[in-house]
């Protein structure tokens, strides 16, 4: 028994001492040299945001990052408002997403991009809230995101109207006179635009067939799903989950000869750049996503090339949402003649007074406008995959 | 001493206890493992404040007794009655609550409490507060830890052992580890109290004062002692009545003396009373902090059987296991052929040619005879060489060969010694180590058993033979070793220690 | 038909169990040791292959031995480093160490090779055959590893039964102080069991991913528990109990899928590791182990 | 008890308690003058969750000698039980202090009946296999709380399984399936915490200096020996597990009232290990060590947030390291001799230090 005192001891010692160099308040945080890409910090408004660099979803975290800087970058050098953005790992777990906050508000955080996906977007919007720090997400999609709180707003579509989105787009177009639904029951942003979807079916009569799931530890063999779907005779498939899922449900349904239509929403996006998936699986598949990387308008382009001439790959939907926050951020800070100098209460009112009147034009979607709680209504684009790439329906 | 008086039904009662019921009556008492009669008709009649010895051959079924009294097994039939309730039914808690309590033949302490705390936990259902009392610290708590506490260093003071009870069970030296057991089986209040090998291991000043300790034991508490115990002066020197056990029956009940002149204790228990290949220089052995083994030494020259005898307990396979690499020594030299056997790991020391046939032969009981024969032969390429030494094997026991394809754990006892010795002749060594092969086998088997290892030794094997027969094994040796608690304290040729009368007394009941 | 249908989805996810299991078996019975870094081998085996074939292009039977040396090296290391030191500890410090050595390899992977999901592209090619005229379908990955599972169970039973090295590893399995006596260096039969079952592991990792094709650092945890409970389930120790406990876990949790509920199947998975355990530990064929006081 | 007379193990236990009541002190003193950073305040209720959580599985694993792999699953039962509990009495009282307290009994004595469910088959088993059944239990509590939908309006809870069937005129949805808690009422306070670690810590100490202490002990030193001397095996077993699996829930309910969510899939096999390293970090048996354990692993990832990745493979060196070091005996010596020159080493330079200020 002596020797595991000493033992534990010393390395909790060793622990601790590290422990008390680092935590000597937030002296340690100044210097992020990292993320400071561009501008002087003199003057620049902090923008801090959070997101799961480590764990499963990482690609998201990465778009959105690299979509981010890009805005930053092209905003601190036209002059007007600077900007200073810094982005803190949550791992996709809200006790983790808390702690980011708390980091960045030790930074000095005067604008929240909020969390990246739904469960830290709902913890930190809560502290946002409280704190009343504006918080303008590009990807949390949840409605308890914005739920009851003020000050925060979504870039991306509500589950609400991504899952009704869908809905009447397929009655619209008659795509599919049977539905089959396979949604993820452990994920929030899964079952938020399920719920939404079969709402909105019902009302518009759509003949959904029938509804499986599967969790994170069940997310290998979809055979019983496919089955059913195929057994009911289903001609269309609604797949509201992200690409990694999807693309498994590809494989199979290919492979058991089951050729139905396949609806996803914007978490598909991103299937085509997954490793060694075989894209003609993909063939045909069509989804609502607001942004297409080959749309011809010229500000898409400029973005498309300048992200693939610094990161080596087409930017998706996310690394768009992210970019449109920023310029989204831009516009009204400058409409309110925002200053680096002001607080976050301060900014916190202005945004929310210009937010809840303004129009925005951005990659993802012309014409964009606000509801007061923070939920986003612009046009919705069909896309269909056709030989390896998004073409507009 | 107190006279033995007859009694009618099951033998003999202390005369004290003559008029009042006896606290233990187990008749016909039996268990059996698969088919093998462990203990076959027992019957013990204890008196209410008798020292009680139980003896017998190691592998007799003495230990399983004890665990038939205490409900580890439950008896397959007959009946035990505690102070004239049956306890048929109960089990192991109800039964020491009863008031049967024991101790082990290998220790079992809570080695990382401390002494007290040992005690305090024989009294574990005679502390009279409940988790919530103890939680919240309430009044009862503090009478009932105070009380124990008392009564635990009055327990200790028996054998003076109070200036320990702060220190951890587990570091105690092995002699007190041994009254710590008994203590606590004290602290539960029996009034029957088991003790399985109390002696053992102890050495002659220890276990002198151990005796007084029991009889000590007996007089303040009043209550009846049964002992398994091999050290014959302990157990001649206190208990009352000793009943003798052989295979799985009582084959005698009295005092010391009507068991110890009794012809048939003799002939099947006592044995009225039994160019150097192998070098042993000062071999010292521990377990933990027990000097099993204290600086022996001993030589095997070609072509002799030389026989180790002793009491069990007294370090023979030990020694053994020390040669054949089982376990690792302290200090001392092991040469075989001129090989240092400590320096080179078990499974090489078969290759030097040196086989042994372990204690309670341990074949591997789920394989066939022949699996198992095969497995003997691991070392050897050759396979002509398997082949007769598979037909010797079998020209020896025949039959083994007729149960070839049988798997060996359906043997008998006698037919799994057999095949452990043949195994070990697979490996064709030049020399065997033979650890017991009598244990637990009929006497006219272990004459068989006897015959077959002086056939092996005239087909030019070197053997050096442990054993507890000691007429048998010194008969058919040349010379001998008498080991006594890890020492070697007589040697010579083996008809002068036939001979030598402390020999006699020793392990030959002379 | 959907019983059909479900039920061949079923042996085909049993069989990826069933294959897991063998290396369980062989590992526990032999070692008792239950090594729950298993299913994390398993990852690395598949890492290796989909690299091997995808990356460098190799041939898939070369990805395959690739992966099956890198996993018995892994083996036999891990047994070495992490669990000989530990052959007389307690059960709870070698199930401690087996924990911190199966974290060790899932984080390992995931700063290695990030933790973004690989698509592995089946090394058996994903065309199926067709029955009753295209209603019910088999793939080649669940008639391949169907098959592979029960050759490699033939194989085992052989091997421990008849060869002289697998009839030692059984007398250490049953009592390592005789089999020393006997000449049989304890250490290296176990380390040898290590390697076949590590080899195995590369093989269930192969198939796995060919049947479920997204791969990600945590891919092996789940299948290796659910093995588990299949090897404990057909009797722990016993070869031919492992392909039958495997087999009947994958169409329990199939059919729990498919009839039951798709939500709590993974639930109804383990409430049959809890009963049997309690109602028979020894498993369908396992042998009685009992304690001798 | 006069201090002389307190044996060791008393005046280690009340060094235990001065650390707690200290380090509350101080946190009290540094939120007053508000030099605290905000990422630390904010960690201060997790820290007192996961310190009970560490000694209450140090109950089961160092004192029972079990090892539980479940434990992040009574964590769970309590905090949906004791949460859905603070939602309703929320509405009607706003004393939070009196909700929260009352929640983390009913949490309590939730994961206790859990504990019972799980500790009963669980009592035959040992070993491999009884850590596995543990597990296998945690898995299932996820599962069936990932399914669970409760609602709550005027006419009081509805609670549904799978589908999501409320039949719900208006109201608020307290468990929504796979979205798990929402709109907790964020009632956690950091005294609260420090109190309930000061009453788990009173309960397993009194309990280990007790009789029923002294029997799960035995229970672990040598479970045949402990028969022997009249101990009921079960019965002991169960309390020890029941006992653990109670502070567990109290734990869980402290942790959810910090956060406005909380999904069952925090509380899975991975948060189960993590607590399984601060008890074997700390020291199996030694509640100081866990204390210390779960703080410096509580803070320590937050502040090396750029290694915080490298966090979990560090923690897997740790289990293996620690087990290593104190079970395998060449290992052992040699650490021995790498700590007394270590020892050494920093004894001579005290020395040194006190003779040339002296």
């Amino acid at each position: 028994m002596k020797m595991k005192k000493k033992i534990a001891l010393g390395l909790v010692l060793a622990m601790g001492l590290t422990m008390f160099a680092g935590c000597g308040g937030n002296s340690g945080d100044k210097n992020a040299a990292a993320d400071n890409a561009g501008g002087d910090t003199a003057a620049a408004i902090k923008v801090g945001g959070t997101g799961p660099l480590t764990g499963g979803d990482s690609i998201y975290d990465l778009a959105e990052h690299h979509g981010a800087e890009i805005a930053e970058e092209e905003i601190n050098a036209m002059g007007g408002v600077q900007f200073e953005l810094k982005m803190e790992d949550d791992a996709h777990d809200a006790e983790k997403a808390v702690n980011a906050y708390n980091t960045l508000k030790d930074w000095g955080m005067q604008l929240s991009l909020g969390s990246v996906t739904s469960t830290p977007g709902t913890a930190t919007s809560d502290e946002n809230y409280r704190d009343s720090i504006f918080a303008l997400t590009p990807s949390a999609s949840a409605t308890t995101v914005t739920e009851g709180k003020d000050n925060v707003f979504q870039m991306c579509f509500a589950d609400p109207n991504q899952g009704s989105a869908s809905a009447q787009y397929i009655s619209d177009q008659q795509l599919g006179s049977k539905i089959a639904v396979i949604y993820k029951n452990d994920d929030v942003y899964s079952s938020g635009i399920y719920e939404t979807f079969m709402s909105k079916a019902g009302e518009l009569g759509l003949d959904v067939v029938s509804t499986t799931t599967f969790t994170t530890d069940s997310q290998n063999d979809f055979s019983v799903q496919l089955n059913d779907a195929k057994n009911a005779g289903a001609d269309l498939l609604f797949l509201p989950m992200y690409y990694d899922a999807a693309s498994l449900i590809l494989n199979q349904a290919d492979a058991m000869g089951y050729a139905p239509k396949f609806f996803g929403v914007d978490g598909m996006d991103g299937i085509l750049t997954l490793e060694g998936f075989d894209t003609s699986l993909a063939e045909g598949v069509m989804l609502l996503t607001p942004f297409s990387a080959d749309a011809d308008d010229e500000r898409t382009q400029s973005f498309v090339a300048k992200y693939q001439e610094r990161y080596g790959e087409v930017p998706n939907q996310f690394a768009a949402d992210a970019y449109d926050c920023i310029y989204a951020l831009y516009q009204a800070c400058t409409n309110a003649n925002a200053t680096a100098d002001m607080t976050a209460e301060e900014l916190n009112e202005l945004m929310k007074e210009q937010f809840t009147t303004m129009t925005f034009d951005g990659l993802t979607g012309t014409g964009a406008t606000w509801n007061e709680n923070g939920q986003i209504t612009k046009e919705p684009k069909g896309m269909v995959i056709q030989n390896g790439v998004y073409v507009g329906m | 001493m107190s006279k033995m008086i007859p009694i009618p039904s099951t033998g003999y009662l202390n005369e004290r206890d003559i008029g009042k019921a006896p606290i233990l009556e187990a008749t016909h008492l039996g268990i059996e493992f698969g088919g093998l009669k462990a203990v076959d008709d027992f019957n013990l009649t204890v008196g209410r404040t008798e020292i009680a010895g139980l003896i017998g051959p190691n592998g007799a079924g003495k230990t399983t007794v004890f665990n038939l009294l205490t409900k580890v097994y439950q008896p397959t039939h007959g009946t035990i009655l505690l102070d004239g309730k049956d306890t048929h039914g109960m089990n192991a808690i109800q039964v020491n609550k009863a008031g049967i309590a024991r101790t082990f033949q290998n220790i079992r302490l809570f080695s990382s409490l401390t002494v007290e705390e040992n005690v305090k936990l024989g009294m574990h259902n005679h502390t009279h507060y409940n988790t919530l009392e103890g939680i919240l610290r309430m009044p009862r708590y503090w009478q009932e830890e105070k009380r124990t506490h008392e009564r635990a260093l009055e327990l200790l003071h028996i054998f003076d052992m109070e200036h320990l009870a702060e220190h951890k069970a587990g570091s105690l030296p092995y002699g007190a580890q041994r009254r710590l057991e008994i203590v606590r089986a004290l602290a539960t209040e029996p009034k029957l109290l088991l003790l399985d090998e109390p002696a053992a291991g102890m050495n002659p000043s220890e276990t002198e004062e151990l005796m007084e300790n029991v009889r000590k034991i007996r007089d303040i508490f009043q209550i009846a002692i049964l002992l398994i115990e091999h050290d014959m002066q302990f157990v001649t020197g206190i208990c009352e009545g000793i009943a003798v056990l052989n295979y799985g029956k009582i084959i005698a009940k009295g005092t010391p003396q009507e068991v110890i002149n009794n012809p048939e204790v003799i002939r099947s228990y006592l044995g009225n009373r039994r160019a150097i290949m192998l070098k042993v220089e000062n071999l010292n052995v521990y377990y933990g902090m027990i000097h099993a083994i204290k600086d022996i030494s001993l030589e095997v020259k070609r072509g002799e059987i030389v026989s180790l005898v002793g009491a069990n307990g007294a370090g023979k396979t030990t020694t053994l296991q020390a040669i054949s690499g089982m376990l690792k020594p302290k200090s001392g030299k092991v040469s075989y052929l001129d090989h240092n056997l400590l320096a080179t790991p078990a499974h090489k020391i078969v290759q030097y040619g040196l086989s042994h046939v372990p204690e309670g032969r341990r074949v591997f009981a789920q394989m066939t005879v022949l699996e198992n024969l095969e497995m003997g032969a691991f070392i050897s390429k050759d396979k002509v060489k398997n082949k007769n030494n598979l037909d010797s094997v079998f020209e020896h026991f025949p039959r083994l060969e007729e149960r070839k394809r049988q798997l060996a754990g359906t043997l008998s006892g006698g037919e799994q010694q057999m095949l452990a010795i043949g195994r070990a002749m697979m490996a064709s060594p030049d020399m065997l180590l033979l650890d017991e092969p009598s244990m637990g086998l009929s006497p006219l088997l272990v004459k068989e058993i006897f015959k077959i290892i002086k056939e092996l030794n005239e087909d030019g094997i070197t053997i050096l033979l442990v054993e507890q027969n000691a007429k048998q094994a010194l008969s058919i040796a040349k010379r001998g070793y008498v080991l006594e608690t890890g020492k070697i304290v007589l040697s010579g040729n083996a008809a002068d220690l036939l001979e030598n009368d402390a020999v006699k007394k020793a392990y030959l009941g002379g | 038909m959907s019983f059909l249908s479900n039920l061949i989805s079923g042996i085909s996810l049993g069989s990826v169990y069933a294959i897991i299991a063998l290396g369980y078996t062989m590992v526990y019975g032999i070692a008792k040791m239950l090594n729950f870094a298993h299913g994390d081998v398993i990852m690395v085996g598949a890492y290796i292959c989909f690299f091997a074939t995808m990356r460098y292009g190799m041939h898939p039977i070369i990805g395959v031995l690739l992966s099956m040396i890198v996993c018995t090296l892994l083996g036999i290391v891990i047994d070495r480093l992490a669990y000989k030191p530990l052959r007389q500890a307690p059960a709870l410090a070698v199930l401690i160490t087996a924990i911190g050595m199966s974290y060790f390899l899932q984080n390992s992977a995931q700063l290695l090779w990030t933790s973004s999901p690989k698509v592995f592209q089946s090394v058996i090619g994903n065309g199926s055959i067709k029955l009753f005229d295209g209603a019910l379908s088999i793939s080649y990955v669940t008639l391949v590893t169907i098959v592979v599972c029960i050759v490699i169970m033939i194989g085992l039973v052989l091997f421990v039964n008849k060869t002289k090295i697998g009839k030692s590893m059984r007398a250490v399995s049953e009592d390592k102080g005789a089999a020393q006596l006997m000449g049989i260096n304890v250490n290296t039969t176990i380390s040898l069991t290590f390697a076949i079952g590590s080899a195995l592991a590369a093989i269930a990792g192969v198939l796995l991913c060919s049947a479920y094709p997204t791969l990600t650092p945590t891919t092996g945890a789940m299948p290796g528990i659910k093995a588990f409970t299949a090897a404990v389930f057909g009797g722990i120790g016993s070869i031919p109990g492992a392909l039958i406990g495997g087999i009947l876990l994958g169409i329990i949790e199939i059919f729990a899928k498919a009839y039951i509920t798709t939500q709590l199947s993974d639930a109804i998975v383990f409430a049959v590791l809890i009963v049997v355990l309690i109602v028979k530990p020894t498993g369908l064929l396992g042998k009685k182990i009992s304690e001798k006081v | 008890m006069k201090l002389k007379t307190m044996n060791k193990t008393t005046r280690s236990n009340m060094i235990t308690y001065a650390m707690v009541i200290i380090a509350f002190v101080i946190v009290q003193i540094m939120l007053g003058t508000g030099n605290i950073s905000s990422r630390l305040q904010g960690q201060l209720v997790p820290i007192c969750a996961y310190i009970v959580m560490a000694i209450s599985l140090n109950l089961t694993v160092g004192v029972l000698g079990e090892l539980s792999l479940g434990h992040a699953g009574f964590m769970s039962a309590g905090a949906f039980s004791g949460i859905v509990v603070a939602s309703c009495l929320s509405q009607n009282t706003s004393n939070e202090i009196l909700v929260l307290v009352l929640s983390m009994l009913v949490g309590g004595v939730v994961a206790a009946i859990v504990g019972v469910i799980v500790g009963v088959p669980v009592l035959r088993l040992s070993g491999d296999y009884l850590a596995i059944v543990t597990l296998a239990f945690g898995e299932i509590i996820k599962g069936i709380v990932n399914n669970l939908y409760v609602g709550l309006d005027g006419s009081g809870l509805h609670i549904s399984l799978i589908k999501n069937t409320l039949q719900m005129d208006g109201g608020k949805v307290l468990i929504n399936g796979p979205m798990g808690l929402t709109g907790i009422p964020r009632i956690a306070s950091f005294t609260v915490g420090f109190i309930l670690i000061m009453v788990c810590l009173f309960v397993i100490f009194n309990l280990v200096n007790s009789k029923s202490g002294r029997a799960i002990m035995a229970l672990r030193d040598n479970k045949i020996a402990a028969q022997s001397v009249g101990i009921n095996i079960t019965n002991y077993k169960l309390m020890a597990f029941v006992i653990s699996a109670a502070m567990a829930g109290m734990a869980g309910v402290l942790f959810a009232a910090n956060f406005s969510t909380v999904v069952a899939s925090k509380f899975d096999f991975n948060t189960s290990i993590l607590i399984l390293v601060f008890v074997v970090l700390g020291g199996l048996g030694n509640m100081r060590g866990s204390i210390i354990a779960a703080t410096v692993l509580t803070v320590l990832p937050e502040v090396l947030r750029s290694f915080s990745d490298y966090r979990m493979l560090v923690y897997a060196v740790v289990l293996i390291v620690m087990m290593l070091a104190t079970n395998n005996p060449t290992l052992k010596n040699g650490l021995n001799l790498a700590w007394s020159k270590i020892a050494g080493l920093f004894r001579k330079n005290t020395e040194k230090g006190e003779q040339a200020n002296v």
